[in-house]
């Protein structure tokens, strides 16, 4: 079982992505289709390519202090990726990399604390709240479920697989929504049916962190 | 897939030094981060515009930096909106101290990261979103109408008007103008296929066509099957019209516009159709562009964008511009 | 097939007449028989010059008509050289007393019905032929080699002396010296559509391509995989570099042409690999041209045209010109 | 069986462009892809067009002397084709409406003069020769056995027979060849294997003049 104090650590955020990038490669055709479905067809490859930009970043950032490393993934997110994708996970490390007491160890209910901040950031650059047929579907009720079991202390190893699953019935959730945000807004009653990308991506995210953090 | 490339990985760099160097004369490119921007400074005093969006487009948004027109475009990866880091290093490379115009097509991805550029740039500066696409429903709940070819006027236009020493804040409002009496609707015939998937974005049947296409290949209004040149452009403009309504003998610049992949025969007997329809309904045109100007890769189809006209459009619209893709008067 | 078009039959009619309606400010279309001239009449002393050709090339001729360019231009059907009253009618119309220079690609149908106009016609006149085209083995007992994209630089290159007041003879010399310095080869990667026909004129697999195939989808040297870009910019480079054996730094211009169907992008591209491979062979690229000039119809490729300079080429090269699908300096 | 003097009155040329309309519609697709193997395409339009404005002068033509209607069809011909065979077969018109003492009767061996004639300007035009693989291939051995009928007085019905057997012939030969002239000139190596669109359509037109004549 994991130390809680080495979430969030340098090498935990390299090897996450290594394991994120292995499922989403995995899955890769399934994402593709979901924005050619209901988008522009290019999700899967923002992805895939800000996974490829993290991972290499690995001998820049392994010395250095939590803030700035988180800072420069941030910036690489940011500037490597582009597209509805690169500004939001851009904003979710930028919020992460501001985080108070970085300096100090991350314990599980700091490393919670930075992903609901993180969620909080990319709910407001994008505007778009649960039911709108986005990304925000998956990671808000995460998000929420994070807080709740900060917040009532419970067992990590319990918690994390409600959220496996919330991330889950959410992702299949915005198959049958109409959307408001994002390219699929623009297809009226023709988005309903197609599961959105970004939550897929999304809710594979999280399914894999959850997993392996569960597993170690 | 079949397009000249070298590697899907240095596609864009190398297509970007490639027009950098046949148009040495009045632009250059920069990589990491990627901009292309005038060969001149731009002079003091004058407002500069910075346009942007994902590549796919060509020649949006390189194809008009220059004289009368934009100061900088920052291209993103195929159908990906740049990202911040391109804006503000545009912003920092072109402005002269009248501040920076941002004009954004009306994407969430384009909206946020230019959003994210305009935060990160310390110099004054606005935006305005362009969002002509009449095949999609507006909305202040969703994300609204796109922004499509509709842009290449607005750029032209507030081009201009900078050019010619006009404001940040009158740039803003012209640039509002001509949207807001500007309506564009697209029809596809084939898919475009981005160079990373190396396969069609959608497919199609052989009689199908996808109307009120969006410029990335998106799904429109709906499929359905291919019809003669005058009914497709007849429910265009239906609904150009009932959306602009312009007055009885309203004066407009018709612009019919190639997705990429079809022949300019095609695009002027659109324009005819376009004409004939137009005309029929006492609707004036004064000004026409027939063209490949804000396209889908090498989708094959057309958009019809009409745009109303006062006097303050027409004169900005008429001046002088050379850029790679628009050039008259000089 | 999926083209805008009403009936088969009144394709090209339609095509024109909306040609004519969006460039009313500087050329007219005459039907029956069919030809595109300059809104104003040639200026007494200046030559005329009349191009032509099948249609589906479009931009060319049509779009060459106007000030420092072609006088007329007539359109055959698609790929059909045009009839010989169309060229009679035409040099009767702009015709001011300076005679009549002929502007053919070397294509016999061309050339025969070129030769009939010219003989209808009773005024002064002359022709030149353009046969650029390196894909095809040079001979005087054949046909030779065909006119391509080269007629492009021709047309504007002597429109601009003939608007400057050069003779019907300086004119054809001039001509004859622009195509004799050219060379030109093309690549396809899908055939293209002829309206009447519905079907593409050739079938060609999912990862091959034509290499040097002319304008009208006809096969050339041999069907190919498909190769990256530098590749085929290399292998085409050769053939015309074989050809035209510049002298080292000799000034040259570098026209990369699109088939008509291939995105801005890939033609920047190709752009690029000809820049570095030229430069690698110390030849000096001292203007450039890119963009779909002389296509065919919908086709996928491009071809390259390689144009040694000197003074006088150049000087006529950078001279005003303003027709529908070229314009600088004014 | 035909009355002699009713070769090429306009009647007869009007109801032989007829027939011949209805032959080449028949082998439409073979004539357009021989064009595509080897030339642009546009082959059989140029004929079709031509065959369908040929028709359509009936009305006009019907009461003209020979002359002015010949006169007629071959500035239709001419400025309705286009292409290579809108110059050569207008050139054949033309060089038969020029034909001396059309007011008289046209007998037999008139029209083969005519015939010949018209032949003889096309190479003229054309410039091609007997073995560059154009329809001057079928024109130019037709020509020839029409003058030996004419001079030797032959018998014209075996004649017409032997005049369809050389143009077949001839039309198959071109297969084999190499073009010199014509689009299929472009090809080198490539054109061989292939018969020449111009050699099948003037066969098909020559072997339906033939044999209704023959069976009038
Ligand atoms: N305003 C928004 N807020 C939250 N998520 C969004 C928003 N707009 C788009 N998305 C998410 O982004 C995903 C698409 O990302 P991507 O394809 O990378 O970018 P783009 O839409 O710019 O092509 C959508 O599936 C959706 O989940
Ligand atoms: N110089 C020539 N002399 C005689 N026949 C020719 C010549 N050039 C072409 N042809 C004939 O014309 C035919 C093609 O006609 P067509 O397709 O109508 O015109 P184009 O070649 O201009 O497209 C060829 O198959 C050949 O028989
Ligand atoms: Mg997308
Ligand atoms: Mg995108
Ligand atoms: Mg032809
Ligand atoms: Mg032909």
């Amino acid at each position: 079982m994991k130390k809680e104090t080495e979430f969030m650590s340098i090498n935990f955020l390299i090897s996450q992505a290594k394991n994120i990038q292995k499922v989403i490669d995995e899955n890769a055709s399934e994402i593709e289709a979901l924005d050619q479905n209901i988008g522009d067809g290019d999700h899967i490859f923002n992805i895939q390519r800000g996974l490829k930009l993290v991972i290499e970043l690995e001998g820049t950032i392994k010395d250095l202090p939590l803030a700035k490393a988180l800072n420069t993934i941030a910036m690489k997110v940011l500037s490597g990726i582009g597209g509805s994708s690169g500004a939001l996970f851009g904003t979710f490390f930028i919020s992460m990399a501001k985080s108070p007491d970085l300096d100090k160890d991350v314990n599980f209910s700091k490393a919670c604390e930075m992903i609901i901040d993180g969620v909080k950031a990319m709910k407001e650059r994008g505007k778009a709240d649960v039911g709108e047929k986005t990304m925000m579907d998956v990671l808000i009720p995460v998000s929420e479920k994070l807080s709740e079991i900060k917040n009532n202390n419970s067992e990590m190893k319990q918690g994390l697989n409600e959220v496996i699953k919330i991330a889950e019935d959410r992702m299949l959730s915005t198959k049958d929504m109409l959307a408001t945000k994002g390219r699929a807004s623009f297809l009226g009653e023709r988005a309903k049916g197609h599961i959105d990308p970004g939550a897929r991506s999304s809710q594979l995210i999280i399914d894999t962190i959850c997993k392996s953090v569960i597993n170690q | 897939m079949k397009k000249f490339i070298n590697k899907t990985d240095d596609f864009l760099k190398e297509s970007l030094n490639g027009f950098g160097k046949a148009h040495s004369d009045i632009i250059q490119v920069n990589l990491e981060p990627s901009f292309v921007s005038r060969k001149n400074k731009t002079k003091e005093g004058k407002v500069s515009l910075i346009s942007g969006g994902g590549s796919g487009h060509e020649p949006m948004h390189g194809g008009f930096v220059g004289h009368g027109m934009l100061d900088a475009a920052c291209p993103g990866f195929v159908f990906s909106a740049p990202a911040p880091d391109q804006m503000q290093a545009a912003a920092e490379h072109v402005d002269s101290g009248a501040g920076v115009l941002f004009i954004v097509k009306n994407y969430s991805g384009d909206i946020m990261n230019f959003q994210m550029g305009a935060e990160m740039y310390s110099g004054k500066n606005d935006s305005i979103v362009t969002n002509d696409d009449v095949a999609v429903e507006d909305s202040t709940f969703t994300t609204g109408r796109r922004g499509v070819a509709a842009t290449v006027l607005v750029e032209k236009i507030v081009g201009s008007l900078a050019e010619n020493g006009g404001s940040l804040e009158e740039c803003k409002t012209l640039g509002e103008k001509v949207n807001k009496n500007a309506g564009t609707m697209g029809v596809a015939f084939t898919s475009c296929t981005v160079p990373a998937a190396g396969k069609p974005t959608f497919d199609i049947g052989d009689d199908e066509m996808e109307f009120g296409v969006g410029i990335h290949g998106e799904p429109g209004r709906k499929r359905e099957k291919i019809q003669p040149s005058k009914t497709i452009v007849g429910n265009i403009l239906d609904a150009i019209l009932d959306n602009l309504k312009p007055e009885k003998n309203e004066k407009t610049l018709l612009f019919v516009n190639g997705m990429g992949g079809t022949p300019l025969t095609e695009l002027y007997l659109v324009y005819d159709d376009a004409c004939q329809i137009l005309q029929s309904k006492g609707v004036e045109i004064t000004r026409s562009l027939v063209g490949n100007y804000c396209t889908s890769l090498e989708m094959q189809g057309a958009s019809i964008t009409l745009l109303k006209c006062d006097e303050e459009i027409l004169k900005n619209w008429d001046a002088p511009v050379h850029t790679a893709a628009m050039r008259w008067g000089m």
